[in-house]
């Protein structure tokens, strides 16, 4: 199965179970998505839960707002997260605050889903991570799908939750053949240990974590160590807990984000860290993300502009010998 | 018209101008802070349409103390919350601008212009696949109606075939920029007539503003489609209370306070015999005495404790995980 | 329409035409990658405005290679464009969605639907302030019609009387998404009428396109105030490459397929006796020869430097404090 | 003077000086601002000049980027900070990316000033610090101005510069007192000590700075120690350098922010010095910032979610006695 086959089981499941579910968006119905992701649902539900949209994303998210309200549970899919800068204002001005400004009386059991990331030379406006949009906003919960299993668990848990959930997906998943690992308690504001090992933490999701993944063999052998890898399905809530566990056990701590390192995710998780296992690092923690750039459209540039397998492997390996491990 | 719905308006009107001449007093001597917009003058508009509108959801603006009474919140909680009170509508939490009450019906305010339309478009589509025959009012300023989300909202309302009643409360200003200055269309209701029925009425007149609104709200309903009704009205006040309202001439404010739209179905309630002096009277000693109490609820109630800095964030299990 | 302008534009269209085949093959070929929207049955449009519109600016979106070809941008700087590379005219760095060339009044592409428009009337602004006497023309799709930031431009455009010339390539779907299941309102024009003088036109004739946009032009210049066209058009491709286009129907292609932009004013053109077959085959010619040459020089191109990532961040000024 | 005046004292000179000079905004105008900020260049300058404009956040920010494409040199002010989330799409993907996708053919001189911070229970959507969605984007200068020095000298080089700058200013500040002091070499991407001393560097900006300030004497007698603290102008370039001799000198490093903790633009500093400045530091770095919670109408509440000079001495303190110092 493909990624974003899990996640449209997700969706269909959910559907079919409870009717107030329904879904919005731009081409999700007739068309069935711009990456497919909701493929089949307009056939099987009908125009009224599979709603197309007009290109109006701070109005997508005010209508699942409005329909949460009303008694739904609305899945917004923003087609991709370069335009839910347009949408800004609902989700962090509305989205975000209404539950805290009412005293409690209001509930929004929604969900915004969009893709994000750097795909294939699609260029500065269509190639962008914007997870610290979203992760520095209180009142609002990140969840990533990194994996076929996060993305069909995660999705069904983030339309369970009563709270609004921002869902973010990778644009370069999507055609990624996976399984779906059986995993009926699956807790998305637990973090998984995806490879154990005693000398580095590295903390990852998305797409970078298939390209940490990728990197470690050739870094391990390189560096002569055994590395912890960590793969977050929520980074607000951030699971620090095990994070923390892992920490306290390598005493090295990595973080690999696709973003521009500046202002990135990862700096929250590098502040963290240094706040709370200060005593515990016996290096340097490392952020390795994209450069502080807009993303070029050109491919040799496209691929200096971010994270790679190689690159990752060559900046730990770096790090890793000038500070001694 | 019945002759209790004129009774329940009139009560409702002097409810609202008396609450807020005293919110505007509790302001000044520091009981209330923050922002505060006064709808001195708008009555007329936000008792006619929530009395006419029945029980149908309601969103509106910052600009909300008279819808929400009329809709049933009642003067001791909105007090309250104007005070931040954890007896307040809202736990003290959201203050004049978010005054919410489900239970009602009521979606009040938002602080961010236009920003309550597309919600309002949202709930229509859910009440109505839910099979509810109730239709949705959304109220919206004059500045508004340049905004992005609400025009994208009439054309959802209206593509989606929703029964939303859009209630434009046209008072000329958009804090001190007048209509002519940030609308190249004057008559506001022309910008909405070619997606949905769009009307101009006197906002001033409780008698056109409720007739105007059953219209509307038999037409939402019947045909399942959205309708626009722009309606001319004022703010005596200004903006809110750190607002200077020097903009405005005295000439202007004296056409505008000839029209005072409680002092106008006072008279015409009794010039057409449908209550007198006596109950006017009557009606006038009870506001005083609610808001008295009102006054004094908020004065004596407790404030919210420390710990709910911290609560209303999530729901429960979201809250149990997050840290 | 004087002969010239004519074989002018038949020499752009086709130019336009073979081009856009080409690049598309050259996509297949893995040479250009990224988003590719092909504007093949848009060309009446891109090249009759640009021809009658003169020197000034002109906004667009992503579907852009033909008024960058119209206005001068030549085939090889578009070309090495779009293959990345150096010799490109954003440097490799923009790609098909981002061509922009101020020497020639060019501001060019956006990848957000909509978000041109307010460009266009803030560049309107200038000009007009500083004097300059050509207005502006923004082109824009019927699914931007949709979006906030065109309406709230509409209005911007008029309020201030900028000489704004509103394009609306109406080529009825926004990606997969007809337009009767996104705009409440069918025609388009009738969204910005209120606004400015507005008017729909055959945009598959390049006679009338031309006709329409010198006339707006002229009103805009003279009036100093905005002018809105929508263009019936249509795209014969997909959205993009990576569109299937199977949600249109084959009669539906056939009708459009009927009246081909580019076969239209060949025939009318010989009809009408601007040209003949000969200045035809020398164009077909002369076009294929130059669309070959943009390949090889795009081909033969060198990449950017590596240290063009950290460059056209900011001035030089600026540069030197960042990091 | 007050603080505001000194904001309008630089644009009135910047326009008298350059007709290229434009300002543009809600009530800007005819009404004078609403912070009073722009007060009298209506009448002087004209309404061709000082620019009214309809609600329309994301098109005024779009229509003064039109500006500068088309020869002026716009100042685009947005009421507060709160609004600016409308205009994300023309500030991100537009405003910091237009140079870098046009191969640098494209140039925008251009400004877009608002204030942000908690002022006085104005509750949730109208009391927030926004910085770091401006500092993690490649492309913007984000300057900040916490006094009228920086206010004045800040805005004039703000607007002389050839690359779009968010200038953030603090509602709190405007009508405070305050002296432009003479420094016509005024550099924003210079950081200023503004206090010099051995053993703790704290680094902050705006309101907080003040509250900082206010807070130190006390901190100092109790922890007996002495103090440097550094007044950041710019946050986007940062100036580590200025932070980084500091830090190599105390060892020991807090910042003070008004925004959530999590994802601020704290974050960002703390992650740097964490990485920079590892082997040098003597204790953890210290984030003291807003309670992740949407900020409450009610003023005890409200106090309680951002930081104050009270809460800033006893974190320091109780931060310093953790950790030895
Ligand atoms: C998006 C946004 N921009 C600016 C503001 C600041 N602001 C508050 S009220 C207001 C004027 C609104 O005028 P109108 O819509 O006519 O409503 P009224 O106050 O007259 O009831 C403005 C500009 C805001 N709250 N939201
Ligand atoms: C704000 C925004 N939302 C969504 C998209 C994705 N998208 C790209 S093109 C497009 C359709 C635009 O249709 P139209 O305006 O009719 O232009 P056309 O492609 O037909 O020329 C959409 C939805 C986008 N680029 N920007
Ligand atoms: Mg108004
Ligand atoms: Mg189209």
């Amino acid at each position: 199965m493909l990624y974003r086959e899990a996640l449209n089981r997700a969706l269909d499941e959910m559907m079919e179970k409870d009717e107030t579910v329904v879904v919005l968006g731009e081409d999700v119905g007739f068309y069935g998505g711009n990456y497919r992701v909701t493929e089949g649902l307009y056939a099987k539900y009908g125009e009224k839960r599979v709603i197309d949209t007009p290109i109006a994303e701070n109005s997508i998210v005010g209508n699942a707002i409005g329909m949460a309200l009303g008694g739904l549970r609305p899945v917004a899919e923003i087609m991709t997260v370069n335009f839910i800068l347009i949408a800004m204002d609902q989700i962090v001005n509305q989205m975000a605050k209404l539950r805290y400004m009412s005293g409690g009386k209001i509930e929004l059991p929604m969900v915004v889903r969009t893709p994000q990331g750097v795909s294939k030379q699609l260029a500065a406006q269509h190639s962008q991570s914007l997870e610290r949009f979203f992760t520095s906003v209180p009142g609002l919960i990140t969840m990533v799908a990194s994996d076929a299993t996060a993305a069909y668990y995660g999705l069904k848990k983030a339309i369970e939750l009563d709270d609004p959930v921002i869902f973010l997906e990778h644009e370069l998943l999507y055609p990624m053949k996976m399984e779906i690992k059986k995993r009926e308690n699956f807790d998305p504001f637990r973090a998984d240990i995806v490879k154990e090992g005693k000398d580095i933490t590295v903390v990852s999701y998305l797409k970078m974590l298939h390209d940490t993944l990728k990197a470690v063999p050739v870094f391990e052998k390189e560096l002569n160590v055994s590395v912890e890898v960590i793969n977050l399905h929520s980074l607000n809530p951030l699971d620090m807990e095990t994070i923390a566990n892992s920490v306290k056990k390598t005493k090295r701590f990595v973080v690999v984000t696709e973003e521009p390192k500046t202002g990135s995710f990862a700096a929250e998780v590098v502040s963290k860290v240094s706040e709370e296992l200060f005593y515990h690092l016996d290096a340097p923690p490392l952020r390795i993300c994209g450069e502080d750039v807009p993303t070029p459209y050109n491919r040799k540039l496209e691929l200096l502009s971010i994270p790679t397998p190689e690159k990752i492997a060559q900046q730990i390996v770096y790090w890793g010998r000038e500070h001694g491990i | 018209m019945g002759k209790s719905i004129v009774e329940r308006a009139y009560y409702l009107m002097k409810l609202g101008r008396v609450f807020e001449e005293r919110a505007k007093e509790e302001y000044m001597k520091g009981n209330i802070s923050g922002f505060l917009h006064l709808a001195i003058g708008e009555e007329a508009v936000h008792v006619g349409a929530t009395l006419a509108f029945g029980k149908g959801d309601i969103f509106v603006h910052y600009r909300e103390h008279v819808w929400a009474l009329a809709r049933g919140i009642s003067p001791k909680s909105l007090m309250a919350e104007l005070f931040g009170k954890k007896t307040g509508v809202s736990k003290g939490k959201g203050g004049s601008m978010h005054l919410y009450e489900p239970l009602l019906n009521f979606y009040g305010g938002n602080a961010i212009v236009g920003a309550q339309i597309p919600h309002a478009v949202g709930a229509a589509y859910a009440r109505k696949y839910l099979g509810h025959t109730e239709g949705v009012l959304v109220a919206f300023g004059d500045g508004a109606t340049n905004a992005g989300n609400y025009y994208e909202s009439l054309n959802m309302a209206a593509l989606w075939e929703l029964p939303v009643l859009f209630v434009n409360e046209n008072n000329l200003y958009a804090i001190g920029t007048r209509i002519d200055r940030a609308s190249a269309v004057k008559e506001l209701y022309k910008k909405a007539k070619e997606f949905m029925p769009a009307e101009r009425v006197d906002g001033m007149d409780f008698f056109q503003v409720y007739d105007a609104v059953s219209r509307a709200k038999e037409y939402i309903e019947r045909e399942g489609k959205p309708y626009y009704i722009e309606f001319l009205t004022y703010r005596y006040e200004p903006h809110s209370m750190s607002d200077p309202g020097d903009y405005r001439s005295p000439r202007e404010l004296k056409v505008f306070h000839d029209k005072d739209p409680v002092e106008f179905l006072k008279r015409e309630g009794i010039k057409r015999g449908l209550f007198d002096e006596n109950f006017v009277k009557e009606i006038d000693e009870r506001v005083e005495e609610e808001i008295e109490e009102a006054v004094k609820f908020a004065l004596e109630s407790p404030e919210p404790e420390d710990s709910e800095l911290f609560t209303d964030i999530f729901c429960e299990v979201c809250t149990d995980v997050v840290p």
